[in-house]
């Protein structure tokens, strides 16, 4: 079970660090935030799916925490937008 | 009995492991940044919501599976509003992207 | 090779990097978001130490883990400080580089 | 293992974008995503307190705080892109930092085998402090000066940059008010998150004595909450003069200082607890500290006074 669980982390890991590439290739601001929301996502799974594999029940407040902050960083981010859109006219 | 909840974690953890690999097909193939948009935020959350729902067959006690359902809460919350807010900013700046 | 090792290497690799990008980012903000990378890679090699550490029942070395924490909360006190200074420092000249001379346009 | 290279791979690419993109914001989205992975990677070194810390502090906030920055000098995007150095020195710096890097590798490749390490004696006292997280006993117990000046370095630095503020505007308020906009989803979000957080919050703090968490991670997030509620407009910031917020600020190293001196009465030493009562003495140092931590770190992302006092 343990092993599986390991596979299914580095699994939700890989397909999400392929939707990072999105970052790479932009163009725009809407995109780079997405594919940040989707490694966000991506990387509680799979530090949910590591907190059971290694049975560290402690890492799944640290999924907690990110699941939290991704909130909090989100909004920073379109606060960000509207600002820059208004300082930047 | 314990056999059976196994099966079911797998069976789960391997429909949300699909919706992860199913959102980023999405994210790199569709054209522009709405249906990117609708591509992300449904299947990511819906990959998290059947890991997690894998996560409660294992889950020990009470307090852990009502932490591992607001987890997934707390992400859903934050995807809903992002995609709300790029959605905005995507179509305030007015063009396809 | 251990794991800890593994990343070990990874923390001696951002070191380079993030010095990299410390010397030839002429602007500031990416100056310190490269500072940020050192002190990540720093960090990795202490959690290094604290994971080879492992005895006792613990997976790891709980002092050089502390100074990590410690280490964390006051690079975020510098990357404060320094964010507020060249904030001051645009609203002032209205511009964010630390050029000295006056050849901007 | 497979998992450890891909997952290492994955930190070095995001960092090698971090420093290669070309636009400023999409460098710190790159940061933010770096500083998630390596709390993935503290997790595998078993190490959960510092995972904490690292998605808090490290991802988290400083995430939100360049975020801010990068925005407001968004209209510099521009001409910085000049001064570019030359192809000389990008080599000699590439050549500089690989030399560095290959050092620092050959030290962790030859590491003393077997490891030094104090983890035995940490977990022999562990019963003295009546903590049951080692983690919190180094920080709270066996090496308290540290974290009682650590506390005081960021009491320093907020001070520093609370002098950064034009003299008219001392004492005064920090960023401007947003707007409440009651329909708003950002406002909505905001009020359903900011109880919640501060309730995570307190639960990390609390933890902290018998689990991974502390007072560092758990006021992280208080103050993340802070800001949250600052950001959307719910409440104002506070002014800088303004003498709850100064008592706040101060209260927790005043209080680590005051039992660490009473140490000499008590115990015999600075900072040294009577050991029958050092859970309960280290839990009222740890619950005012908590409070001006998350005070400090809330302020120190707002910045400094940037309106005039109301007077």
């Amino acid at each position: 079970m343990a092993d599986f669980l390991l596979v299914a982390a580095g699994f939700v890991l890989a397909s999400v660090a392929l939707g990072l590439v999105r970052i790479l290739r932009g163009p725009n601001d809407a995109d780079r935030i997405m594919a940040a929301q989707l490694l966000g996502t991506g990387g509680i799974a799979a530090l949910l799916l590591l907190a059971q594999a290694i049975s560290m029940p402690g890492a799944v407040d640290v999924a907690l925490i990110l699941a939290l902050l991704a909130a909090f960083v989100s909004v920073a981010f379109v606060k960000g937008v509207d600002h820059s859109e208004v300082d930047g006219a | 009995m314990s056999f059976a909840l196994d099966v079911l974690t797998i069976l789960a953890v391997l429909t949300g492991a699909f919706f992860f690999l199913a959102g980023t097909v999405g994210l790199l193939r569709f054209p522009d940044s709405l249906s990117r948009l609708h591509a992300l935020t449904k299947a990511d959350n819906l990959g998290l919501g059947f890991v997690i729902l894998g996560l409660l067959f294992q889950a020990e006690g009470l307090f852990a599976a009502l932490k591992l359902v607001g987890i997934w809460l707390f992400a859903l919350l934050a995807g809903a509003t992002v995609a709300q807010l790029i959605a905005r900013t995507a179509r305030m700046s007015g063009s396809t992207m | 090779m251990r794991a800890a090792t593994l990343y070990g290497l990874c923390g001696a690799v951002l070191v380079g990097l993030g010095l990299f990008g410390l010397i030839v980012h002429p602007q500031p903000l990416r100056k310190i978001l490269a500072f940020n990378l050192i002190g990540g890679g720093v960090f990795l090699l202490f959690g290094v130490v604290a994971r080879r550490g492992a005895s006792a029942g613990l997976g790891g070395d709980p002092v050089p883990q502390a100074l990590v924490i410690t280490g964390l909360v006051v690079a975020f006190a510098a990357t404060a400080l320094a964010v507020a200074l060249l904030l001051r420092l645009f609203q002032e000249t209205g511009r964010a580089t630390l050029r000295s001379d006056d050849s901007q346009p | 293992m497979a998992f450890d290279i891909g997952l290492a791979t994955l930190v070095l690419g995001v960092a090698a974008w971090t420093i290669a993109a070309r636009d400023t914001f999409a460098a710190v989205i790159g940061f933010v995503a770096f500083g998630l992975l390596l709390a993935l990677v503290w997790v595998r070194l078993a190490a959960p307190d510092v995972a904490l810390a690292e998605a808090a502090l490290g991802s988290g906030l400083t995430g939100g705080l360049l975020l801010r920055a990068s925005s407001r000098l968004a209209p510099t995007k521009g001409p910085a892109v000049i001064e570019k150095p030359s192809a000389i020195m990008r080599l000699a710096a590439s050549v500089l930092c690989t030399l560095m890097s290959a050092a620092l590798a050959a030290i962790v490749l030859l590491l003393p085998e077997p490891a030094p390490t104090l983890a035995p004696q940490a977990a022999a006292n562990l019963a003295a402090t009546g903590l049951g997280n080692p983690v919190t006993a180094v920080l709270m117990a066996y090496r308290a000066i540290d974290t009682l000046l650590e506390v005081v370095v960021l009491l320093l630095a907020l001070a520093g940059m609370w002098s950064l503020a034009p003299d008219h505007l001392w004492g005064g308020l920090p960023g401007r008010r947003d707007p409440v906009d009651r329909d708003d989803v950002l406002t909505f979000d905001a009020q359903l998150l900011v109880p919640i957080g501060i309730l995570v919050g307190i639960h990390i703090f609390w933890v902290g004595s018998v689990a991974p968490g502390g007072e560092f991670q758990g006021a992280t997030i208080l103050a993340a909450m802070w800001i949250l509620a600052m950001m959307t407009g719910l409440v104002d910031a506070p002014a800088v003069s303004w003498r709850w917020l100064r008592l706040a600020l101060v209260v927790g190293p005043a209080v680590f200082l005051a039992i660490g001196l009473a140490g000499f009465a008590l115990a015999g030493a600075f900072l040294a607890y009577p050991e029958s009562h050092a859970k309960l003495v280290i839990l009222t140092i740890e619950v005012p500290v908590t409070l001006s931590i998350a005070a400090t770190l809330a302020l120190l992302v707002v910045g400094p006074a940037e309106r005039a006092p109301q007077l």
